[in-house]
């Protein structure tokens, strides 16, 4: 009971913070809201019982992903967007396709419903010592490679925003 | 125990702790007050009450029945959202701070904690990245460009420092090897070569304790680090258009970061409540709280301490340090602790 | 015993090669020497050879050289191979001895035409070939050869390439040849699928375990097919036009490759394939059809020829119609007799008309000639015995080889009256228009004024052969000095005569006191016919005839083959007669003959048209279908149209999809995201289904 | 205990959002923005599948995610950036030409 309910909140949470980042015009808002979004799922992420996972989100994705878009919007002082010639076709179709094809993945996934499959609370934590077998003994080379990516896309950083004098 | 207590005695122990918190967020700004008058070398605040001790109250009224000014230029539902947003936070890290052991109080047995996360350390590493929101909005809403400059400033540094402070706190995982900050503090009993307490500090850490300790100070803006709000070229940073009860928020905040910079510095690094107990069951009771809570005033002592004594960064020294020092040191300890450690099982 | 057959051809085949690569730079001494060191060896050889021959023990005959494998798929095997037996000692001999002849008689002839190198590398390219065909021991093989003999006469034909009407007629002979070679590609498929190899001995083993073909069946199939192709090299009927415009070629070529050897070819081939043709007698009876028809229809055709090259062509096609009838009459070895006795007379004949053209510095037309006898003695002499030797006077080469053929015809029981009959009135015709062009060469004055060209155009070989004797370099004479040829000219001439002389000796038949050795020669190789002869019937193969000669039919068997024999020269005697009478002594008479034959002689001086009716016949409508039917109506509205439209429709079809390069992002993400979406609603209803 | 296919359409919803702001938004934050939101989404479902199926790799997918998505906004804001100095606009209709 509890949990459908926490679930139906913060999904509805999500879904919003969702509807106004498309809805919003201007990037601070849009990019607040995406903030209130990641905190639903990090709610959801805990519903769940991915801990770990909720937490780095929390601190990766809003707490420092979301932070460096918010300072580059503040950086550039990006204005509002201006709304250029609405494309037809777009309003025509992709909005309706859109809603077509949603509520045609949640007809399928209902259906394939597999009502034994529930989620309890604290049904599996995903204790970060177990992740951290997993990413240091399976997962090791994809662990490596993505350090070295990280490591290049400092560097990239670095030189594509360096003002080059 | 069944739900209905549960509920009860977390709602009894949010409570108390909010009041606890927000009585040394008060007194925490006298202390500072009268501290800084004496370290220059004047009286600090010394009329209202015996020796000043209700200035706080004071201050609280002022700030109430201040007018409160909204500039017509700023963006309002973000304006108002900031503050908000920097106290609610700031005050929600206690939630997972434990200060002391557990309690038996007829059959409820409880710990001296509102709760007990399994990952409260990462919880309150969060809790203190989103806090980033609360003055870049701050900065961003109130369109003046001191507060802009504020808040981008503040941005920057938080997010520099935070790298800074996250891998500091790596030796002590591994130490204890949980994020459970009970389950770190357990991890630190005991003592080592007969006397020396089995402190993290004491256990090599000590490195990462002074890197902890600076990125913390970035991390709440404080001197030598609070470029944000550098009165002498920013006016007030990013508070510069706030006024009244909005900027007594930002205020609170700030102190609040401070108690709990305190408090994860002592949990971290000095054992927690950890410290000799002895006497009848309710002195045993209230020691590990008090070895606690003087712990944690050491390190507001010295917040104001440093405040009173070292003088203002510059913005590139600030960052240089940040991350030519602080984010190497960092990780050369990890790395040490970890050989240290895989060498040693 | 290894008897290294392959030296044969490969001689000739690297005198070409040097000729052909370095020539250029060499003298024309040493070019000759070259060709005629080349020949000559080959030649040498084959004396060498046939020496070993002889010594061969009867089992070890033929006699077959397997040099290395050329295609071997699965059981079907084509070996790089020589045969040696009777038939193709005498092909060889044949061959290389008139090649070898011709070769001198080139040196002298060609002494002062441009393409020097060219012309004797052709000429050995062709020798070459030749020998390939005769040598092969497998039908592959020898359709090389015979396909290699038809290029060399191709590019001997159109030698002087410049001149429009030499081109025209190597294209003439080239493409009449290939209809004929698809005939004997056909036969050679057939050989494949029901015998499974093309070697002659397999072939033969096979077929002569086959019954005659009571009607037409597979190996009437194939004969017939063969002799299409054989009708194409050997110019006959219908296939035959091509032969008399090859005259444009020089005429050593003519005598060479269009008179003695290469036309030849198809009669060897029908020789060779005996056992096949022997075994179907509808084939048989066609072969002597068309061999006779042929014969008499190209005789007509010779009475009313001016140009004295062109005169000679007629005549060889007739002889060679003698020649298919032989076979057709299953007197093979009586045609392989006429055949060689024929190169030796028809050689002689070509090469002496050369020389009579080149005193006369290129005249061909016999109007322009006569009373040479006195200027060119030497030329009219060697003449005289061709002349003689091919009207069948009695004791010379021809009479015994053509008395042979008109004995079987009558006799054999695959011939008849009525062929004999042709057979006997071609050799009147014969021995007239031989005798006609005899005597409008050589006697009464001399009517050497230009040609008037009323006739047929001038040739370009003698066009270039009198512009070549006009230019300082030359004998230093124009047309009118009329000359004897040089003696590397006359030499083989006399060389020749002789043997058209007493060649004919070989075969003697017994009705004539003589044993027909040549007969007996050949016999093995027909042996697998003369073991398809029922029992009891009149042996074809002559050696049989020899055996049972001895039989109780034998003494009125003796009369009638002299009675024939009478016939003949009564015949050739008359045609003699005639000649005299219309060109000797009532000259006026041909004209008013003429005139009374009205249309009729104007059809035969037209060659009946034929070349018209062809023209009208095939080649308009082929050119007309391809033109309007295939070009105009497949080609252009079909399949042309077709790729425009593929174009078109490709350029509007990428014109539309043109429109989804926007440059504009978000059309593109749509796009992307379109085709996300239709993957995912696919899988969703494959997992939902 | 709320059962997989409520997740999973959460999730199909966000990622729907996603798309949805990735084709009709023109500020290109916001679409980065936008392709952050269908990360979180997908994440989402993989969270949801490892709990459901009782296995961490799900976590672990998560976590090699959200590096890339930080690597991700660490180039892209940078390229953002430059962009900016170079077209003064952030509208991606206005920039649609690779050489100034």
């Amino acid at each position: 009971m509890l949990h459908y309910a926490l679930f139906f909140i913060f999904a509805a949470l999500a879904v919003g913070g969702a509807l106004n980042l498309l809805i919003q015009r201007h990037p601070i808002s849009s990019a607040l809201s995406l903030v209130v979004v990641m905190g639903a799922l990090a709610v959801e992420y805990l519903l769940l019982g991915a801990e770990f996972v909720a937490a780095v989100q929390v601190i990766v994705y809003a707490g420092a992903i979301m932070v460096l878009f918010v300072f580059v919007i503040m950086l550039l002082n990006a204005g509002e967007e201006e709304r250029a010639g609405r494309s037809r076709v777009a309003l025509l179709f992709g909005l309706p396709g859109l809603v077509l094809f949603g509520v045609l993945i949640s007809w399928a996934l209902i259906r394939i419903n597999p009502a034994s499959n529930r989620v309890a609370i604290g049904a599996l934590h995903g204790p970060p010592d177990q992740i951290a077998r997993l990413l240091f003994q399976p997962f090791l080379l994809p662990f490596e490679v993505t350090s070295v990516l990280i490591l290049i896309a400092i560097m990239g950083a670095v030189v594509l925003a360096r003002r080059e004098r | 125990m069944d739900t209905t207590a549960f509920v009860l005695v977390s709602a009894a122990k949010t409570a108390l702790f909010l009041a606890i918190l927000l009585g040394v967020v008060a007194y925490t700004v006298l202390l500072e007050r009268k501290l800084v008058g004496r370290i220059q070398n004047r009286w600090g605040p010394s009329r209202v009450g015996p020796f000043g001790l209700l200035q706080p109250l004071a201050d609280g009224l002022k700030f109430i029945f201040k007018e409160d000014v909204t500039p017509p230029y700023v963006n309002r539902p973000l304006y108002l959202l900031a503050p908000l947003l920097s106290l609610s936070l700031a005050l929600t890290t206690i939630a997972v701070i434990p200060v002391g052991g557990w309690i038996d109080i007829k059959g409820i047995r409880t710990p001296v904690q509102i709760t007990d996360v399994g990952v409260g350390l990462l919880v309150v590493l969060g809790i203190t990245s989103i806090a980033v929101y609360g003055i870049a909005l701050a900065g961003w809403a109130s369109n003046s460009k001191y507060s802009l400059l504020g808040s981008l400033r503040a941005c920057a540094q938080m997010i520099s420092y935070e790298v800074a402070l996250g891998l500091s706190l790596i030796g002590v995982l591994i130490l204890s090897g949980t994020f459970s900050l009970r389950g770190i503090v357990e991890a630190q009993q005991g003592t080592f070569l007969g006397f020396i307490p089995n402190w993290n500090i004491f256990r090599g850490q000590i490195v990462a304790f002074f890197v902890y300790l600076c990125a913390a100070y970035a991390e709440t803006n404080r001197v030598p680090f609070d470029l944000p709000e550098a009165e002498t070229e920013l006016v007030a940073g990013y508070h510069t258009e706030y006024s009244a009860m909005k900027f007594a928020m930002f205020f609170m905040a700030e102190y609040a970061n401070m108690v709990t910079v305190g408090c994860l510095a002592t949990l971290l690094f000095l054992g927690g409540w950890l410290g000799p107990v002895f006497g009848p069951w309710w002195l045993q009771a209230i020691l590990p709280v008090f070895w606690f809570g003087l712990k944690v005033f050491f390190f507001l002592f010295l917040y104001i301490w440093v405040r009173g004594t070292l003088p203002r960064f510059r913005y590139d020294q600030l960052m240089a340090f940040s991350w030519k020092v602080l984010f190497p040191l960092a990780i050369a300890n990890a790395v040490v602790t970890a050989l240290v450690v895989a060498l040693k099982s | 015993m290894n008897l290294n057959l392959w030296l044969i051809p490969v001689l000739p085949l690297v005198g070409a090669a040097i000729n052909g690569l370095f020539g250029r730079r060499f003298s024309n001494k040493l070019v000759s020497a070259i060709a005629l060191a080349s020949t000559g060896l080959s030649f040498a050889y084959t004396l060498f050879v046939t020496a070993r021959f002889f010594s061969l023990p009867a089992d070890r005959i033929p006699h077959i050289e397997h040099y290395a494998t050329w295609i071997r798929t699965g059981a079907f095997e084509v070996p790089f191979a020589a045969q040696l037996d009777q038939l193709s000692l005498v092909m060889l001999l044949v061959v290389t001895g008139v090649g070898f002849l011709i070769h001198v008689y080139s040196v002298g002839y060609m002494a002062h035409e441009g393409g020097y190198y060219r012309f004797f590398s052709y000429l050995n390219l062709f020798m070459f070939f030749m020998l390939v065909l005769v040598l092969a021991n497998n039908y592959l093989l020898m359709f090389v050869g015979w396909e290699g003999v038809g290029l060399a006469s191709y590019l001997l034909i159109g030698f002087y390439f410049t001149k429009d009407s030499a081109a025209s007629a190597g294209k003439k002979a080239f493409i009449t040849n290939r209809v004929g070679d698809f005939g004997f590609l056909i036969a050679l498929f057939l050989l494949v699928k029901h015998f499974g190899t093309l070697e002659y001995g397999r072939v033969f083993e096979q077929v002569s375990g086959m019954p005659v073909e009571a009607s037409a069946g597979l190996l009437t199939a194939i004969a017939i097919l063969m002799m299409v192709g054989a009708a194409g090299k050997s110019a006959q009927i219908p296939l035959y036009v091509w032969l008399p415009d090859a005259m444009e070629g020089p005429t050593p070529v003519s005598a060479l490759i269009h008179a003695a050897t290469m036309v030849t070819a198809g009669v060897y081939m029908v020789a060779r394939s005996n056992p096949i043709f022997f075994r179907s007698p509808e084939a048989l009876a066609l072969v002597a059809i068309i061999g006779a028809i042929t014969a008499i229809f190209a005789a007509s055709i010779g009475f009313t020829q001016n140009d004295i090259k062109r005169v000679l062509a007629y005549s060889t096609i007739s002889q060679l119609g003698y020649m298919f009838l032989a076979c057709g009459v299953a007197a093979f070895s009586a045609g392989i007799f006429h055949l060689m006795t024929h190169a030796f007379f028809k050689a002689l004949l070509f090469l002496s008309a050369g020389s009579v053209i080149h005193a006369l510095g290129g005249e061909q037309d016999m109007r322009n000639m006569g009373g040479l006898r006195t200027k060119i003695p030497r030329t009219f002499w060697v003449m005289t015995a061709g002349v003689l030797a091919i009207a069948g006077t009695p004791g010379l080469s021809g009479f015994f080889s053509k008395d042979q053929i008109l004995w079987k015809a009558w006799a054999s029981p695959h011939g008849g009256k009525l062929l004999w009959l042709i057979a006997v009135f071609t050799a009147f015709m014969t021995s007239f228009y031989m005798f006609r062009l005899w005597f409008m060469t050589f006697f009464n004055e001399h009517r050497g004024a230009k040609s008037d060209k009323r006739e047929e155009p001038v040739h370009g070989g003698p066009a270039d052969h009198r512009a070549a004797h006009a230019n300082p370099h030359g004998h230093g004479h124009g047309s009118h000095g009329i000359h004897e040829s040089p003696w590397v000219m006359i030499a083989p001439l006399v060389i020749l005569a002789v043997l058209s002389v007493v060649g004919g000796y070989v075969g003697v038949p017994h009705a004539l006191g003589g044993h027909n050795q040549f007969d007996q020669f050949l016999a093995p190789v027909f042996k697998f016919s003369a073991e398809a002869m029922p029992a009891g019937e009149h042996p074809a193969s002559p050696a049989e005839g020899a055996a049972q000669h001895a039989a109780a039919a034998h003494e009125d068997e003796i009369l009638m083959e002299r009675l024939f024999t009478g016939i003949s020269i009564g015949v050739a005697a008359l045609g003699f007669l005639l000649a005299w009478l219309l060109y000797v002594k009532r000259r006026d008479l041909p004209g008013r003959i003429t005139e009374a034959l009205g249309g009729l002689y104007t059809a035969v001086r037209n060659k009946y048209y034929v070349d018209e009716l062809y023209n009208a016949a095939i080649i308009q409508p082929i050119i007309q279908g391809s033109s309007r039917w295939l070009w105009r109506g497949i080609d252009t509205n079909v399949i042309d149209r077709t790729i425009d439209n593929g174009a078109g429709g490709a350029q509007g079809i990428s014109d539309a999809v043109r429109r989804m390069q926007s440059g504009n992002i978000r059309s593109y993400a749509g796009w992307v995201a379109l085709g996300a979406a239709c993957i995912v609603a696919y899988m969703i209803w494959m997992g939902v289904k | 205990m709320v059962p997989l296919p409520y997740y999973l359409i959460l999730s199909a919803i966000l990622f729907a959002c996603g798309v949805a702001g990735f084709l009709f938004k023109r500020n290109i934050i916001t679409i980065f923005m936008c392709i952050e939101l269908m990360l979180n989404a997908v994440n989402l479902a993989f969270i949801a599948f490892s709990t459901h199926w009782g296995q961490l790799s799900g976590h672990v997918f998560v976590f090699f995610v959200m590096v890339v998505a930080a690597a991700e906004a660490a180039v892209g804001l940078a390229i953002i950036i430059a962009v900016f100095r170079t077209r003064e606009t952030l509208n991606v209709d206005r920039v649609n030409l690779l050489k100034l």
